[in-house]
């Protein structure tokens, strides 16, 4: 099934497709937790393309292998994805219902963190199967010590992944006879299954363990071998060790090819090499858009047992039926004005979920919408409204509608998102008369033009009340809405209006202590 | 009753597989001992300091929205298994529902029955609005006595004492436990001065008081400025049994610190601490701002006792290599993650082992136990951060809802 | 004091504490220091810090422990013991460093001394007449010396 | 109950007003002390050159108690400690029990255990009681004031004391002297060490930690510090002097032994009680009682 490629367009929108095929699915692959995952799949049966992946030997059925592909570009919605792939023979298009982001983690050396150089002697961990596979410290010099030193974490982080590598092969030699082990490290990362009952068990076989606060270690690096210089955090005294061997660790980093996913995603944040987002907000394997997922170290996990759970996750994630999504807001899909769209994109460029797209106008795509209405404030037309009300959707009112309802002369109109706000104010208890109350579902829906309309029509003060930066649904609505509010008050100010009137709080839903002091101050300062 | 999955425990790891299993079509029915849901999270603060830090405890509120808005799943608080067998098409199971003793659309939250009420803890606010709730667990005419202050002090006739408890069976193709866990008791450590040496607290009580509001650091020569954090209380401590790291206080007391930084700039914190673990994904490359914001003394007090001046004072070996007692205004406690209360009684209801640090269910981070089609999510199976709880959840649910599917092929063939 | 070469250190030193009674626990330890803080005898004499005999044992600096004389400043309060959070018994390992000390006979004076006593009275001080005597005289039963036995038991 | 008297090394010696009031008190109060006359050291003073040395002498003493089919009960913390940890130790590793008794069989004895050994406080706690001592006072002590020292081995290690007290927040002897009727000083350094345990190595060391107690009690204005052990009374008594003199302390710090306080609330005399023989004299404490 082969598309024509469409011609590159801002952020890569197109028209929400009219047909979906859910059951093809892109794995993004590279080690077993690919494989498995494309097993698991198929086995549910769904068509699996798995890149990255040389074909075992099992020829598993309903898979088909792209070994050395990478994903070049991915455009579209779930269930009609446009994939290019480069594969040796050429660039595949494929349309792929789900992309599903597992391959491995980019297992980067720190050698040149520590000024040194791979040798004989120097290793980096994943070496050290294969070099214990060959080499037996234990025979190799009669009586004398065979002395191993790790290095975990030593010039900055460490991973409790990374621990448990560097405990398996100190386990390794804790089995052989006359072989003293050394860790050295800053902070030891136990927060993880069973770690610290192996950090305990390495000791009571004899490993020792240097954690080093601001200064660390020294390294020495001839032809002969390393020699560490270092001061015992412990003993606080001059040492030194010409190991006979040095393990190096590694950085796990989120793989490399995610790339084109990540421009995918518009709500990827900038510079940041992981698929979801910087909020909690984005715990589990879905990502930002709807139909790609991240597995292990794609969104920053490392751990082998917890990627298990990640698949298990994820194949379930693709059992759903399909749903519009936050049915509890009551809201349906945006709708665009063909009107009055113009063809601008700015909704395609700013929606964070990645769920627009056009045709002849702008479109949303209902399945990917998680309706924050972000679109519709900013949509320079005002082109799009969200449809339903945030109590139910037996109204149809707007959100606008619900303002022009609300607003009365004297009264305080706060927006507040169904997210935090809300939930605070009741949880609050705030008893106020002045308050007119707008629940949206996103701060990040509220307009300049629903600001000025409640000013306009006569409110005391306007409250715009979000969740934290960083904490936003929506990624960004959050800070949007601050920076509506921001301008408002600007040109509020250079109007001769007082600005202090409309202000953006940022409020947990959790601690009704931030939307009480927020409505408190402000009617402080109209005072 | 039937459904598909029952889910013990109303926790974030509890509610977030009940949703996630409904968003699959299942029906879920969530038992709740407690009169209200949301567990431990439920009493914690937003730790935002004009950013949000990722402590996760706004996720509870997301998912008991989705909860409530969902007529797959049925919460019946106040309620316990009794038993439970397994059958070929999953779990008999016996339930024990109390009805709600305090009628919330009567409830005004003035607090008359708290006031009356002789056992601490048994009447409180919920965490959810103003209103009262009742633990039947605690009050005294639900543990075999008399008493009915709180219903006579009630002037707005809130309160109901006499509606029946229940029996209700209710068959379950699958079961998930997620009843939760239980903070560290720091009475079993003495020598910390807890419920002793005035000043000192447990990391959850200053949350709690911090989402209420009811913190403030005071004013004049009593105002708190220094405020030490000892980690590892009931963590990392072979000689209490309890050798794993709790995985989530570091973090808990860095944002803790760093949310009172926020609020009163001239609060200095320090933390005492062995290893400080990561807790977010770029943490080690804030480490170093870490290290601003709290003084960190890599050093285990020996005791924390009560100072000539009044104040506790924590004394641990200073960075002269010298004993040092110092005194500090309030001295907060991050004790650690213990195994939930309850785990016996589910261990031997469902046929089903402690693993070796006494958590429910496996070892590692598996969300299956030894019994087909009963599954564990959360922090009863291992200590479990807010979002790490929320991704095990979800992954029981995965679990789950596999098996389920499984169990509905095989009716049908 | 001069840089200390790990590889020129003995290994083999905790294993060999670990096998004697009491000094079992020894590896164990995670460097908390706990025991410090809570050592009354550090707080006096900076030359004794259990912390730092646990890790000068763990690192094998045997020569430099077994004829310091700062081991034998301990005086068997057991603090270290209990605040210790991975169960090493320090009072005991510290017996279990001198008794390792004393076998290669870097002992100090007094306590051979004690030997000899116990070997030729079965106690740390002799009953003389004059002792019984004061005894009786306040109404107390005489006390008697078992020097055979345990001469026999101390060889 | 009936119990052996354990009197150890220094308390039969040196300190015949410990052992003349413990005897009385314990008459008193329905306990029943049997005379051994084999018992010799318990071993302590040789743990630190070889620990099984120690394990061997303290296993002839509890075989000792073992053929007499009784419990022991020793006045002197370490003996108590000594023979306490002893029975724990060979109790829990038989191969230990096997070499002791290889060593004890050319005497004729053989340990098997357990042995039950306990603190004559600790049989006072558990056996008499605070409400029968109470009962039992004849001359409540209003008015007098003294500090309590546990000593280390009275509550450590925890293994072998769990159940009787707490090392972090001792309450026994407290509870014991308030029974008395006297009030009990509140001070900094209760759980200090006395240091007695390093004087035979470093006489300045083990002076200054006893030192401390020392100056805190002065300051409480108790009027005599309470111990329960010979090993303790060596540093506050035996050497207050030159730590006095050390650090400056003009006040004198009484020293008494418990049964000594409690004999005088039981109504028995301060002569009867061996005051005559307490280095510093606690006379205002005396002159309070007996007037």
């Amino acid at each position: 099934m082969k598309t024509p490629v469409e011609q590159p367009i801002p952020l890569g929108g197109a028209a929400p497709p009219e047909e979906r095929n859910l059951r093809k699915v892109l794995v993004l692959g590279g080690d077993r937790v690919g494989l498995e995952l494309a097993e698991r799949l198929a086995a549910e049966g769904f068509e699996v393309v798995l890149l990255g992946q040389a074909q075992n030997g099992s020829g598993t059925g309903g898979v088909t292998f792209v070994p050395h592909g990478r994903l070049s570009e991915v455009r579209g919605f779930l269930g009609g994805f446009d994939v290019t792939l480069s594969a040796q023979n050429g660039r595949i298009r494929e349309r792929i219902g789900h992309i599903i982001a597992a391959a491995p983690a980019e297992v980067a050396p720190k050698f040149s963190a520590y000024g040194l150089s791979r040798t004989d002697g120097a290793l980096a961990l994943s070496e050290f199967p294969e070099w214990i596979a060959r080499s037996d410290p234990s025979t190799s010099r009669d009586g004398k010590w065979f002395h191993a030193a790790f290095l975990c974490g030593l010039e900055a982080g460490s991973h409790p992944a990374v621990f448990s590598r560097v405990l398996d092969a100190v386990e390794q030699l804790g089995q052989l006879q006359n072989v003293q082990t050394y860790v050295f490290t800053r902070h030891l990362k136990v927060a993880g299954a069973d770690l610290e009952r192996r950090y305990r068990e390495s000791r009571e076989r004899g490993t020792l363990y240097f954690k080093f606060d601001e200064q660390g270690c020294a390294f020495e690096q001839t032809p002969e071998g390393v020699k560490m210089v270092f001061s015992d955090p412990l003993l606080g005294r001059e040492m030194e060790l010409s190991p006979n061997l040095l393990v190096v660790d590694e950085d796990l980093l989120p793989p490399a090819s995610l790339e084109p996913l990540l421009r995918a995603i518009p709500a990827s944040p900038a510079g940041s090499p992981f698929l979801q987002p910087e909020s909690t907000r984005f715990c589990g394997v879905e990502t930002a858009k709807a139909g790609i997922y991240a597995v292990g170290p794609s969104r920053g996990v490392f751990a082998p047992d917890l990627i298990v759970g990640d698949v298990e996750a994820v194949v379930a994630a693709l059992r759903k039926p399909l749903s519009e999504p936050a049915p509890w807001t009551g809201l349906s899909a945006p709708e665009v004005d063909p009107e009055k769209c113009t063809m601008c994109l700015t909704c395609v460029r700013i929606c964070p979920h990645g769920a627009m797209g056009f045709r002849d106008r702008a479109l949303a795509d209902p399945f990917s919408c998680v309706r924050c209405g972000i679109c519709a404030a900013e949509c320079p037309m005002k082109a799009i409204v969200l449809l339903g009300g945030v109590e139910g959707n037996e109204t149809k009112a707007q959100v606008d509608r619900d303002l022009a309802r609300v607003s009365a002369p004297g009264k305080i109109v706060a927006f507040l998102c169904s997210r935090s706000a809300t939930d605070a104010l009741e949880s609050a208890g705030i008893a106020s008369d002045h308050l007119s109350v707008v629940k949206v579902p996103c701060a990040g829906t509220v307009s300049t033009s629903h600001i000025l309309t409640a000013l306009r029509e006569g409110a005391r003060g306007v409250l715009v009340a979000g969740c934290f930066k960083g904490n936003c649904a929506s990624v960004y609505g959050t800070a949007l809405a601050s920076e509506r509010v921001a301008e408002i008050t600007r040109v509020l100010g250079s109007a001769g209006i007082d600005p202090a009137r409309v202000q953006y709080a940022p409020v947990a839903s959790n601690t009704p202590g931030t939307l009480a002091r927020a409505v408190r101050e402000l009617e402080e300062s109209l005072v | 009753m039937e459904t598909d999955a029952l889910i013990v425990g109303a926790g974030v790891a509890g509610l977030w597989s009940a949703w996630e299993l409904a968003l699959h079509g299942a029906t879920a029915t969530i038992v709740e001992a407690a009169p209200y849901p949301g567990g431990h999270v439920a009493r914690f603060c937003c730790k935002a300091t004009g950013r949000c830090q990722k402590c996760g405890a706004c996720l509870l509120e997301d998912v008991l929205r989705k909860v409530r808005g969902s007529d797959r799943i049925t919460t019946l608080l106040g309620s316990t298994v009794l038993e439970a067998s397994d059958t070929d098409r999953g779990f008999d199971l016996t339930l024990l529902c109390r009805p709600p003793r305090i009628f919330p659309d009567r409830c005004d939250g003035c607090g008359a029955c708290t006031d009356v009420c002789p056992v601490p803890g048994a009447l409180v606010q919920s965490p959810f609005d103003r209103r009262m709730v009742l633990d039947q667990q605690r009050c005294l005419r639900f543990q075999g006595g008399e008493c009915r202050a709180c219903e006579e002090a009630c002037t707005r006739g809130a309160v109901n004492l006499d509606m029946p408890a229940q029996k209700i069976p209710v068959s379950a193709s699958a079961v998930v436990l997620a009843a939760g866990f239980r903070p560290f008791d720091p009475l079993e450590k003495p020598r910390l001065g807890y419920g002793r040496v005035p000043g000192v607290v447990t990391a959850a009580e200053l949350d709690e008081l911090i989402r209420t509001d009811k913190w403030f650091p005071g004013a004049g020569a009593s105002r708190t400025r220094s405020v030490a954090f000892i980690q590892c209380v009931g963590s990392r401590d072979a000689k209490i049994g309890r050798n794993y790291c709790s995985r989530v206080c570091c973090g808990y007391a860095l944002r803790l610190a760093r949310l009172l930084r926020s609020r009163y700039p001239d609060i200095e914190p320090t933390m005492f601490y062995m290893d400080i673990q990561s807790f977010e994904r770029d943490f080690e490359a804030r480490l170093g701002e870490a290290a601003r914001e709290a003084r960190l003394i890599r050093s285990m007090p020996a005791e924390i006792r009560t100072g000539s001046d009044g104040r506790p004072e924590v004394v641990y070996e200073g960075m002269d290599e010298k004993r040092v007692a110092e005194p500090y205004d309030m001295v907060v406690l991050s004790v650690g993650i213990s195994p939930g209360q309850s785990l016996g009684n589910l261990c031997s209801t469902f046929g089903i082992d402690l693993n070796s640090d006494g958590f429910l269910g496996p070892d590692g981070e598996a969300v299956t136990t030894s019994q087909d089609g009963l599954f564990v999510a959360g922090a009863v199976q291992a200590p479990r951060s807010i979002e790490d709880s929320v991704s095990h959840a979800i992954k029981a649910a995965a679990a789950a809802d596999r098996y389920l599917r499984r169990m509905a092929n095989r009716e049908k063939q | 004091m001069s840089r200390i070469n790990l590889n020129d250190l003995d290994p083999s030193f905790k294993h060999r504490v670990a096998e004697q009674p009491g000094g079992q626990g020894i590896k164990a330890c995670f460097a908390c220091k706990a025991c410090t803080a809570a050592c009354p005898i550090t707080a006096v004499d900076a030359r004794y810090d259990p912390r730092k005999i646990i890790r000068m044992a763990l690192l094998g600096m045997t020569e430099e422990i077994l004829h310091s004389d700062f081991i034998w400043l301990c005086s068997s309060c057991y603090g270290c013991q209990e605040v210790c959070p991975q169960n090493v018994s320090f009072t005991e390992v510290m017996f279990a460093i001198k008794n390792l000390a004393a076998a290669e006979a870097c002992v100090p004076p007094g306590l051979t001394g004690q030997r000899l006593l116990l070997k030729a009275h079965g106690r740390l001080y002799e009953i003389s007449d004059f002792e019984n005597e004061k005894r009786e005289k306040m109404g107390l039963p005489r006390i008697k010396e078992h020097p055979e036995d345990y001469d026999a038991l101390l060889g | 109950m009936e119990a052996l008297l354990y009197l150890g090394c220094t308390v039969p010696v040196r300190n015949l007003n410990y052992e003349v009031s413990a005897r009385l008190t314990a008459e008193r109060l329905g306990i029943t002390f049997r005379d051994h006359e084999d018992f010799g050291c318990c071993g302590y003073p040789l743990k630190s050159l070889d620990v099984r040395d120690t394990l061997a002498i303290a296993a002839r003493n509890l075989a000792i108690a073992e053929r007499e089919g009784l419990e022991i009960c020793a006045l002197c913390n370490a003996c108590a400690g000594t023979l306490a940890e002893a029975a724990h130790v060979l109790d829990h590793h038989p191969e230990l029990k096997e070499e002791v008794n290889l060593r004890l069989a050319p005497l004729g004895l053989k340990y098997e255990g357990p042995v039950r050994v306990r603190h004559y406080m600790r049989v006072l706690w558990e056996e008499v009681g605070v409400e029968a001592i109470q009962r039992a006072v004849t001359r409540p002590l209003n008015g007098v004031l003294v500090a309590p020292h546990y000593g280390c081995h009275y509550l450590k290690p925890s293994e072998l004391t769990k159940g009787f007290d707490s090392p972090d927040v001792p309450k026994t002897l407290s509870g014991l002297i308030a029974a008395t009727g006297a009030q009990v000083a509140d001070y900094s350094s209760l759980k200090e060490c006395c240091g007695g345990g390093v004087l035979g190595v470093s006489e300045d060391v083990a002076n200054a930690l006893a030192a401390i107690k020392l100056a805190d009690v002065a300051g409480t204005g108790a009027h005599a510090l309470v111990l329960v052990c010979p090993f303790c009374n060596v540093m506050y008594e035996g050497q207050q002097k030159k730590i006095a003199k050390a650090i400056g302390l003009d006040r004198k710090v009484p020293v008494v032994y418990y049964p000594q306080v409690l004999g005088l609330a039981l109504g028995l005399s301060s002569e009867e009680l061996g005051f005559k023989l307490n280095r510093v004299k606690p006379s205002e404490l005396l002159n309070i009682v007996e007037g």
